[in-house]
């Protein structure tokens, strides 16, 4: 059962990909499995959530070759908790599009996109192996700059030179790092590698895990290393900003997460104090970015950089606390950020642009949408019992408990700003009367709404139950940490005990191993 | 039929290269050439397969030898000081008409002495060569019209 | 003989580098092809140099020949290889894209994006 | 470009390479070769006679369009993994009959998605450019 | 109201407050947990309610007035679009309001703290067409949501203190927390979040700016509730800082001076409302000052003043807006001789006016007696300071009657209408008129039993509390009264002179809200300069950032090894033939060539070399299979760029950086370079660990069923890789065709032949 | 490994190293396109050469496959070169047809 | 014996080889240079794979240096072929060397 559940988040959105490019011509046939692919990795991800929140961590070897000599799929809680989110978000991307991008000529092609974005997501979340993360990075990168240039304009173009150029580094380093790491140990699964990393030299350690701080860095587009997000997001359609946004850069703070914890100790590698300021700077600079915007997608852009801030600020403590609030703001981040794309991409739809300064009257106009738009929003902005306080509530209570000050400043004054851009769409989209030289809103037929509305409200409905829900993400979210920062039982698992047969020696006659 | 031929041959190569010499493996080979071949469908106007073996051995030896001395003509221009070449850009009138024939006599003649083919017109009429010692032209191509031309229309015609 | 790799490894980096600094975007993608090309290079001399020894097993034998190459860095490289393939491919003709229709290949006067509205 | 001679030498050589890469895929597994180098150098072949002849040329010939290629190769691969899972070993592992195994169907997978894919690519880069 | 649905909604938004007060009535039965719910055990956050007498005290007044807001509301908002949202905003406010004083729990406080400022937010703004409205509610949303920000740190300072979140059960630890290092940040913080809310100086000006809103919240928000739940917090927090002297020190400067300044701008204003509106805040300094004070007869007073004030404030409002609903103005010049249509109004407006200006036998008479109690016991400074602002108190009090009311009508003044015929207008105002009369003079000693003495239990648990009486006789406080009406008086007859002369001399002073708009401005500022600086949109300025990054990773950690010798350098093994030299400087050489290179083609040439060059390494360190994809992956490259180089020949040629740039990017990257050769020295200067390698080369034939290693690692040992290096290729070719195709994309994709579609 | 294998192996590599180094001299000089090309395919031929060499070198069969390969695709660049030689407009010489930078 | 002739190939072809490179170093215009690559190019690589074959003696290896070689005469001369007549469409100026006319 594990072998069927481990492998189906990879397989079913790769058969649905293939399957959706087979259907080029008939885009109702597309459509129709794209859902269908999509609604079955909701049920497999329920399936898996459930398998672990009962059984445990679950393991599989692909090829029936054990770890570390066989690529292994691990689903403990964080990563199946993030698959069922991902999977979520890929049934609110899927319905979306449906409605937002129907008209394009790109139309069956993206669908295949999205669903082979959604494996390379998904791996990333349960592989155990740091070669086979690569590899889904990779997944994930080319897939996001084909759905980048669909049907590019000028901007976009401009803007996928960007985001490819400055992605393309962190990729080698990337590479380069696990080349070393290797070099180093001779091993790439991650919980081999826990045992084998503790034993090289502070320096070498040093040295590997900076690469690989580096390479995350960018992916989770963390300061100094941002440029490429507010560069390129804002040119995209809002459904696949929206995918981004939830998942890509989220990519890049798990796999920090997994990898300086399982293999690295955050603070045996003598960063954490670099990712402290790292941290505080990024949640600043994004918030300050923000600030100064004027188009909704810029503005949110920005905003992904100041939250991806609280959760480096989280793992960066380094406290079972501090990374619960990193969790928990990761799930929080994921669903509210995704719907806020999704609204200002309905804003832009109805009203053909998505400037403040252009926009104006939706709260008279669509009522029911400003209620969807003050959830999520005011979520970010992180006003209890909404989602996203908690997320704040509990880093800035473990920043204080480990008395750092300033770090726990910054956060509340962050706070402070995000309100500011929320309210400042608000203010600019809602509230305020439709601008006298702005065309009239587009009129859509109930169909189209229903299917732009549909996601929006799961999602916010989402995050109210994030938010009164709190005590079962909040268990969820500590087992999580306290299984990130006791990876014992994790390697265990992995690699079958303390009876690890690999590290005895293996008969000449080749006959014997660690599999079948 | 010569495209039946063809593909014997690649089985017979498959066979060579795999260097296994079972009946499995002339199978196999036979139907990765026949895909191959019909992929690509070589020969559109068929040339003649005959018994040619001999005057093929023939042109085999004479372009072998040709093929040496004119690499040692070079090789004696390179390593002496001074250049001792007189190039010539000729056209050869062909008597040779089919896409083999035109290959293989502008294969042969860039890889002997003196020429290198650069271009056949347009017309099919001529080839065009780069002669490196060209002091006189019309012998140099009475060198490729009898030594070469000659010995490839035995092979290819009946 | 590592160190003599090791060196070339951080020369060709280092032209990759520069390369990937200058202003021409096929000059980018050149450094690109450069710097990748070092790196599976490094990959490949992390995991340590065996001299003509390839990791074959003869048709006889169940175990290749003593003193073998490790065959992990190599399979790692060919994934790396290929998987580079198809970024530098897509790189490149995004790059083509880029100029025809931005009408430059300088990188830096490509401003379309980030200009407001 | 149309020159006869590389346009009649350009056939012979790409049947060539056909087989040598098929024979690179299927020797692949006991002999420096594979899916991937198999897959390339078809694709090589196909780019000489596209060089050769036109890109129309290598559609027809190739009867179905290169994305139908790489779609069924990925498709072969997954499903090459699936197998196992029936028989209630983990995804990928490998289930051999005599010589013929998955790994080999895996292969070949591999094998037509680079083709598919490359091609695709190099076709419509010659067409759109030219 | 033919909308049923909505008239059974007001019905509904009505009754809700009344209930709730019947409730809170029925079911007081101090000191008792209402309800219990754990709703976060994990982080301490209980849902329990406790009714006490501070709850209670502010429970009832939250729901008894909001029962008459909100009646008077739905008179006041009839002609105004959206009120159905209007009293969805008003309830919630409401019911965030109750929540915040009865939890017994500091972090679900702290929850429906932001709870009121989102929802006061929402109902600041309501006029949102306005663009002050917009610009005042976001005013009255960044000060006290930056207050309550600062107020969650010094509220879980204070939960981790005490080891718990529930407030009572701090609350019994009481001061022994003093001790801790944390008691005075917590407390200036918490303070912070009481002060913004509370709208004490420096913070005071978001109080006036929400008047933007309409009257009834001005009413409700403004005057009773939510400026009241700092009131509430700090008197909580009474039993836990009130010992400590900065408590005293700071509450009592800064309520005074609130008290004081706020009282010269009421003085100032023109704007009924906005006399109103300054005149709470210097209830809400003085409310401020006595629990700073702390003594019994402070937290009488409080206790007095909390009821009384929002009592006649809310009456007091209400009057405004029928005022302003009767001529479309509230500025005081424009008024006059009002009386003739607002009669039942008028009334209210004088038993409220007489309750804030301090008369006997009003509520207010009877607070204030008890303040200047309570501050006298401190000296004459607070006491002289209150006398000053209670006189102003006064003076506003005959303002607001005299010219408006009585004045005769005039010309030049505001045209009239009668309004009061829809009673829902006038009954609101009347009652709370009726309120501050009825309380002190009939229900005193039923007040004291049911507030003041469990209140006082809460807030002074060791204190034994006064039995509150309405005349007390002749004594200081009393004196001080007929003082503060005398000062008043005189005050309300200079005001003709004294308001351009006061205006005079506060005009250059800077505004709350000027400091405001300044800080926000300047906020904005640095953020725009900040992303001009960090998003400037030039790429290779990036790509420069991105690697000066990556050097400094590499340099910090190499810097150690190599200048401190924390670890010693491997010795230099050569090992090597001498082809292994040249193809390597060959290697070197040729990337040299792509560097140099003057025209993109030579680059290219020289990048075929390099793969050739590479092939050959490959070769010689025993990797077939990478030699052979290297080299058709490098080929099939370089085809692909002649193809597409050959279309670019057009293109206008780049300006190069200027020499020191290219100075700086030569020197990142030989340091980025040599800092790589160093690291991947030092590895393989160790021995390798190859126990994986060993078990492949092992298993390779028995399990793989291969015998090229590399080959059953791709299709077998690691085939979960190569499935996605697959995936990777078929989507890159899908990009690639993409990115060139544009629109035509699915054309381009699934076609076989051209000339078929 | 006899004596005499030994100098021709060793004789071998450098002389093809030379001339790997000659020819890649005249890549860099051109002038024109198609000797640049021209060089690019000999060391093509020359890499062919080598890996011969060190097969029998390191006595490992399997290097062969890498010299059929680059055979094979050898022709190919140089094909796709000449192609793109052809289809350029004017002149004869690289320097100024192509989209190089300035300084 | 048999080492003797291999070692002869294999140091004739890479001086073939070798002289090869120095022509296109050495020689005046790319068509003489093409001489050059072509036919000593050809012929060096075609004695080291003879080489080859003789050292091996193995069917495997002889038929793969005999394809090589195969494949090699065929292509050399088209590669040259082209690109000869890449430099005639762009009017390349060929050497005249010590002609009189
Ligand atoms: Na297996
Ligand atoms: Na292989």
């Amino acid at each position: 059962m594990t072998q069927w559940l481990l492998v189906m988040p990879i397989f079913i959105p790769l058969l649905t990909a293939t399957a959706c490019a087979f259907s080029f011509r008939k885009q109702s046939l597309s459509s129709v499995i794209s859902w269908t692919g999509a609604i079955a990795n909701l049920l497999v991800a329920i399936l898996l959530i459930q398998t672990v929140i009962a059984n445990g961590l679950q393991v599989t070897a692909f090829g029936d070759w054990k770890a570390p000599f066989g690529i292994v799929f691990v689903a403990d809680l964080l990563s199946s908790s993030m698959v069922l989110i991902t999977a979520i978000i890929g049934i609110a991307i899927v319905l979306y599009s449906t409605a937002d991008l129907r008209s394009k000529p790109f139309y069956a092609i993206y669908h295949s996109l999205i669903h082979a974005l959604l494996a390379g997501v998904m791996g990333s979340f349960l592989t155990g192996d740091i070669f086979n993360l690569y590899v889904f990075f990779e997944v994930m990168l080319i897939t996001s700059f084909g759905l980048m240039v669909l049907g590019a304009n000028k901007a976009q173009v401009d803007a996928a030179v960007k985001y490819v150029v400055l992605n393309l580094i962190s990729t080698m380093v990337f590479l380069l790092a696990i080349g070393l790491l290797y070099g180093a140990t001779g091993t790439l699964n991650m919980a081999d590698l826990h045992a084998k990393v503790a034993e090289l030299s502070d320096t070498t350690m040093m040295l590997i895990s900076g690469l690989f701080l580096f390479g995350f860095a960018i992916k989770a587009s963390a300061f100094p290393v941002f440029s490429w997000l507010p560069a390129s997001y804002h040119h995209l359609p809002s459904a696949i900003v929206a995918l981004y946004a939830a998942l890509l850069t989220k990519v890049g703070v798990y796999a920090l997460i997994r990898v300086f914890t399982i293999v690295f100790d955050l603070v045996d590698s003598g960063y954490q104090p670099l990712l402290i300021v790292i941290a505080g700077l990024t949640m600043l600079t994004g918030v300050l970015g923000a600030a100064s915007q004027f188009n909704i997608k810029r503005i949110l852009s920005f905003h992904i950089i100041s939250q991806i801030g609280y959760m480096l600020m989280g793992f960066a403590i380094y406290t079972p606390l501090a990374i619960t609030g990193a969790i928990f703001y990761i799930i929080h981040h994921i669903i509210v950020k995704a719907n806020l794309f999704l609204i200002g991409g309905f804003l832009k739809r109805k009203q053909g642009s998505d400037n403040l300064r252009e926009l104006g009257g939706a709260y008279s106009a669509m009522p029911w949408l400003a209620l969807l738009f003050l959830i999520p929003a005011f979520s970010l902005a992180g006003f209890p019992p909404l989602s996203g306080f908690w997320g704040k509530f509990l880093v800035i209570k473990a920043s204080l408990q480990t008395e750092e000050y300033l770090l726990a400043a910054t956060a509340l004054f962050v706070g402070l700003m995000t309100i500011y851009s929320m309210t400042k769409i608000w203010a600019e989209a809602f509230w305020k009367p439709l601008p006298e030289n702005a065309p009239a809103p587009v009129t859509l037929s109930w169909q189209e709404n229903c299917l732009y509305i549909t996601p929006i409200a799961a999602l916010a409905v989402i995050t109210i139950l994030i938010g009164f829900m709190v005590e079962p993400i909040y268990q969820l979210a500590e087992t999580s940490a306290m299984n990130l920062l006791n990876p014992q039982p994790y390697i265990n698992a992995v690699l079958g005990g303390d009876s690890i047969s690999h590290t005895a020696p293996l008969s000449a006659n080749g006959i014997a191993g660690g599999s079948h | 039929m010569n495209l039946f031929l063809l593909n014997i041959l690649l089985a017979f190569g498959w066979m060579l290269l795999n260097g296994n010499y079972a009946n499995t493996d002339f199978t196999i080979g036979f139907v990765v050439g026949f895909f191959a071949l019909l992929l690509t469908e070589p020969f559109r106007n068929k040339p003649h397969y005959g018994r040619k073996f001999l005057a093929a051995l023939k042109l085999l030896v004479v372009f072998l030898y040709k093929l040496l001395t004119s690499s040692l003509q070079v090789v004696w221009d390179v390593i002496t000081p001074t250049h001792l070449s007189h190039p010539a850009i000729i056209k050869v009138p062909l008597a040779v008409e089919s896409d083999l024939e035109i290959m293989l006599l502008a294969n042969i003649v860039s890889l002997t002495p003196g020429s290198l083919t650069l271009d056949v017109s347009e017309d099919r009429k001529f080839l065009i060569v780069h002669a490196m010692f060209s002091k006189d032209e019309q012998s140099v191509i009475d060198d490729i019209k009898t030594s070469l031309e000659r010995r490839i229309l035995e092979v290819t015609r009946d | 003989m590592e160190f003599l790799w090791c060196l070339v490894v951080g020369l060709m980096t280092a032209c990759g580098v520069f390369l990937m600094l200058e202003r021409h975007i096929v000059r980018f993608l050149f450094g690109m092809i450069l710097v990748s090309n070092a790196i599976n290079l490094a990959i490949f001399v992390a995991g340590r140099l065996t001299r003509g020894n390839p990791p074959l097993i003869a048709s006889d034998a169940l175990l290749p020949a003593a003193g073998y190459a490790n065959p992990l860095p190599q399979a790692l490289i060919l994934t790396a290889i290929v998987i580079g393939f198809g970024l530098l491919l897509f790189t490149l003709l995004l790059a083509y894209r880029a100029i025809k229709g931005l009408g430059t290949a300088d990188m830096d006067k490509m401003q379309h994006a980030e200009t407001e509205q | 470009m149309s020159s006869i001679i590389f346009r009649t030498s350009a056939h012979i050589v790409t049947v060539l390479m056909l087989v040598f890469s098929v024979y690179l895929l299927l020797r692949g597994h006991n002999n420096p070769g594979g899916g991937f180098i198999a897959g390339l150098i078809t694709v090589i072949a196909f780019a000489l006679l596209m060089l050769a002849e036109t890109t129309d040329y290598v559609r027809q010939r190739l009867v179905y369009s290169p994305a139908a290629f790489a779609g069924s190769g990925i498709l072969i691969a997954l499903l090459a993994g699936l197998l196992p899972l029936f028989f209630g070993q983990p995804f990928l592992s490998g289930l051999w009959w005599g010589k013929i195994g998955s790994p080999l169907l895996f292969d070949i997978g591999i094998y037509l998605a680079v083709i598919g894919s490359v091609l695709m690519v190099l076709l419509n880069v010659e067409e759109e450019l030219s | 109201m033919q909308n049923p649905i909505l008239k059974l909604w007001l019905a509904f938004c009505t009754l809700l407050p009344l209930g709730i007060f019947l409730l809170i009535g029925a079911s007081y039965k101090p000191p008792e947990s209402l309800f219990y719910w754990s709703w976060i055990p994990s982080l301490d956050i209980n849902f329990s309610l406790r009714l006490d007498g501070l709850s209670v005290l502010f429970a009832s007044l939250i729901s008894g007035v909001g029962f008459l807001i909100q009646l008077y509301a739905v008179a006041y908002m009839k002609p105004y679009k959206g009120r159905a949202a209007f009293h969805l905003y008003l309830t919630l406010f409401m019911l965030a309001m109750l929540g915040l004083v009865l939890v017994d729990n500091l972090l679900l406080l702290f929850v429906f703290w932001e709870l009121t400022t989102l929802t006061s937010y929402l109902l600041i703004g309501f006029n949102h067409e306005k663009e002050i409205s917009r610009k005042n509610a976001l005013q009255a949303m960044l000060v006290t949501g930056s207050g309550g920000l600062a107020m969650l740190a010094g509220l879980i300072m204070l939960g981790e203190m005490a080891g718990t979140y529930s407030i009572s059960a701090i609350i019994t630890q009481g001061a022994s927390l003093a001790q801790h290092s944390w008691f005075t940040p917590s407390l200036l913080l918490i303070l912070l979040g009481a002060f913004t809310k509370s709208a004490q100086f420096p913070f005071h000006f978001w109080l006036p700016g929400a008047m933007a809103a309409p009257t009834p919240v001005s009413a409700y928000l403004h005057s009773s509730t939510m400026v009241k739940a700092g009131i509430y917090l700090l008197a909580r927090m009474l039993p836990v800082y009130g010992d400590s002297a900065l408590w005293f020190t700071l509450l009592c400067s800064a309520g005074a001076f609130t008290a004081l300044w706020c009282a010269i701008q009421a003085y100032r204003q023109t704007d009924l409302k906005l006399m109103l509106a300054f005149s709470t805040n210097v209830i809400l300094g003085q409310l401020v000052m006595l629990i700073g004070i702390g003594s019994s007869y402070a937290v009488t007073a409080a206790l007095l003043l909390i009821a009384a004030h929002s009592f006649y404030k809310a009456g007091l409002f209400m009057v405004v807006g029928n005022i302003d609903k009767a001529t479309g103005t509230r500025e005081y010049h424009e008024l006059a001789g009002l009386r003739a249509v607002l009669t039942i109004s008028f009334i209210a407006a004088l038993v409220t006016a007489a309750s804030k200006a301090g008369l006997p036998p009003s509520f207010g008479f009877l607070s204030k007696e008890y303040l200047y109690k309570a501050g006298l016991e401190f000296g004459w400074l607070l006491s002289g300071s209150m006398l000053l602002a209670n006189a102003i108190m006064v003076a506003l009090g005959l303002l607001i009657i005299i010219k408006p009311f009585l004045s005769p009508h005039h010309e030049k003044a505001a045209p009239m209408k009668a309004i009061e015929h829809n009673q829902l207008l006038w009954i609101p105002p009347i009652v709370l008129a009726l309120l501050s009369v009825v309380v002190p003079v009939a229900l005193l000693n039923w007040y004291q039993g049911l507030v003041i003495d469990p209140a006082a239990a809460v807030m002074l648990p060791d204190t034994q509390v006064k039995t509150v009486k309405l005349w007390e006789g002749f004594n200081l406080p009393l004196l001080l009264s007929a003082l503060t009406l005398i000062l008043g008086i005189v005050l309300y007859v200079v005001y003709p002179r004294l308001k351009p002369r006061l205006d005079q001399l506060m005009s250059g002073l800077p505004s709350g809200s000027g400091v405001y708009q300044c800080i926000l401005n300047t906020v904005i500022k640095v953020a725009n300069w900040q992303t001009r600086v960090l998003q400037h949109g030039h790429l290779t300025q990036y790509s420069l950032q991105f690697f000066i990054v990556l050097l400094a990773f590499l340099g910090t950690a190499l810097w150690k090894i190599v200048l401190w010798q924390v670890h010693p350098l491997p010795s230099i093994e050569l090992d090597l033939y001498y082809y292994d030299v040249i193809l390597a400087a060959f290697l070197v050489i040729a990337a040299f060539v792509v560097v140099k290179a003057r025209t993109l083609l030579l680059a290219v040439a020289a990048l075929g070399t390099i793969g050739f060059l590479t092939t050959m390494v490959f070769l010689v360190y025993s990797a077939p299979d990478v030699a052979k994809t290297q080299l058709l992956v490098e080929t099939l490259m370089v085809v692909f760029i002649a193809i597409v180089l050959r279309h670019l020949s057009a293109v206008n040629s780049v300006p190069k950086h200027s020499t020191s740039r290219r100075l700086v990017h030569a020197c990142v990257a030989i340091g980025i370079g040599v800092s790589i050769s160093l690291a991947l020295w030092i590895i393989t200067a160790t021995p390798m660990n190859q126990e994986i390698s060993e078990f492949y080369a092992q298993t390779s034939v028995s399990g793989g069923k291969g015998r090229n290693i590399v080959n059953v690692i791709l299709v077998d040992f690691r085939a979960f890789d190569t499935l996605g290096e697959a995936v990777v290729v078929v989507i890159a070719g899908l990009a690639a065709v993409a990115v060139m195709a544009g629109k035509r994309i699915n054309k381009l994709v699934s076609e076989s032949t051209r000339e078929n579609r | 490994m006899t004596d005499i294998m030994g100098f021709a192996i060793n004789f071998a590599f450098a002389g093809l190293l030379a001339g790997l180094a000659l020819a890649f001299i005249r890549l860099c000089k051109g002038p024109s396109l198609a000797d640049r090309v021209i060089a690019l395919d000999l060391i093509a031929f020359i890499t062919i050469g080598f890996i011969g060499v060190f097969t029998i070198y390191s006595n490992a069969t399997a290097f062969m496959d890498i010299a059929i390969t680059l055979a094979l695709v050898a022709f190919l660049s140089t094909i796709a070169f000449a192609r793109f030689i052809m289809r350029l407009p004017q002149s004869q010489s690289d320097e100024h047809s192509d989209s190089g930078e300035k300084s | 014996m048999m080492e003797w002739i291999v070692a002869l190939c294999l140091i004739t072809g890479v001086l073939f080889s070798f002289f090869s490179a120095l022509g296109i170093l050495r020689m005046p215009d790319a068509y003489i240079r093409m001489h050059s690559s072509t036919k000593a190019g050809t012929i060096g690589v075609g004695l080291i794979m003879m080489a080859v074959a003789l050292h091996f003696n193995d069917t495997s290896v002889i038929s793969r240096a005999v394809g090589i070689i195969a494949f090699i005469l065929m292509t050399a001369p088209v590669a040259a072929q082209l690109l000869g007549k890449s430099l005639l469409m762009n009017n390349y100026k060929m050497w005249r060397g010590h002609q009189q006319d």
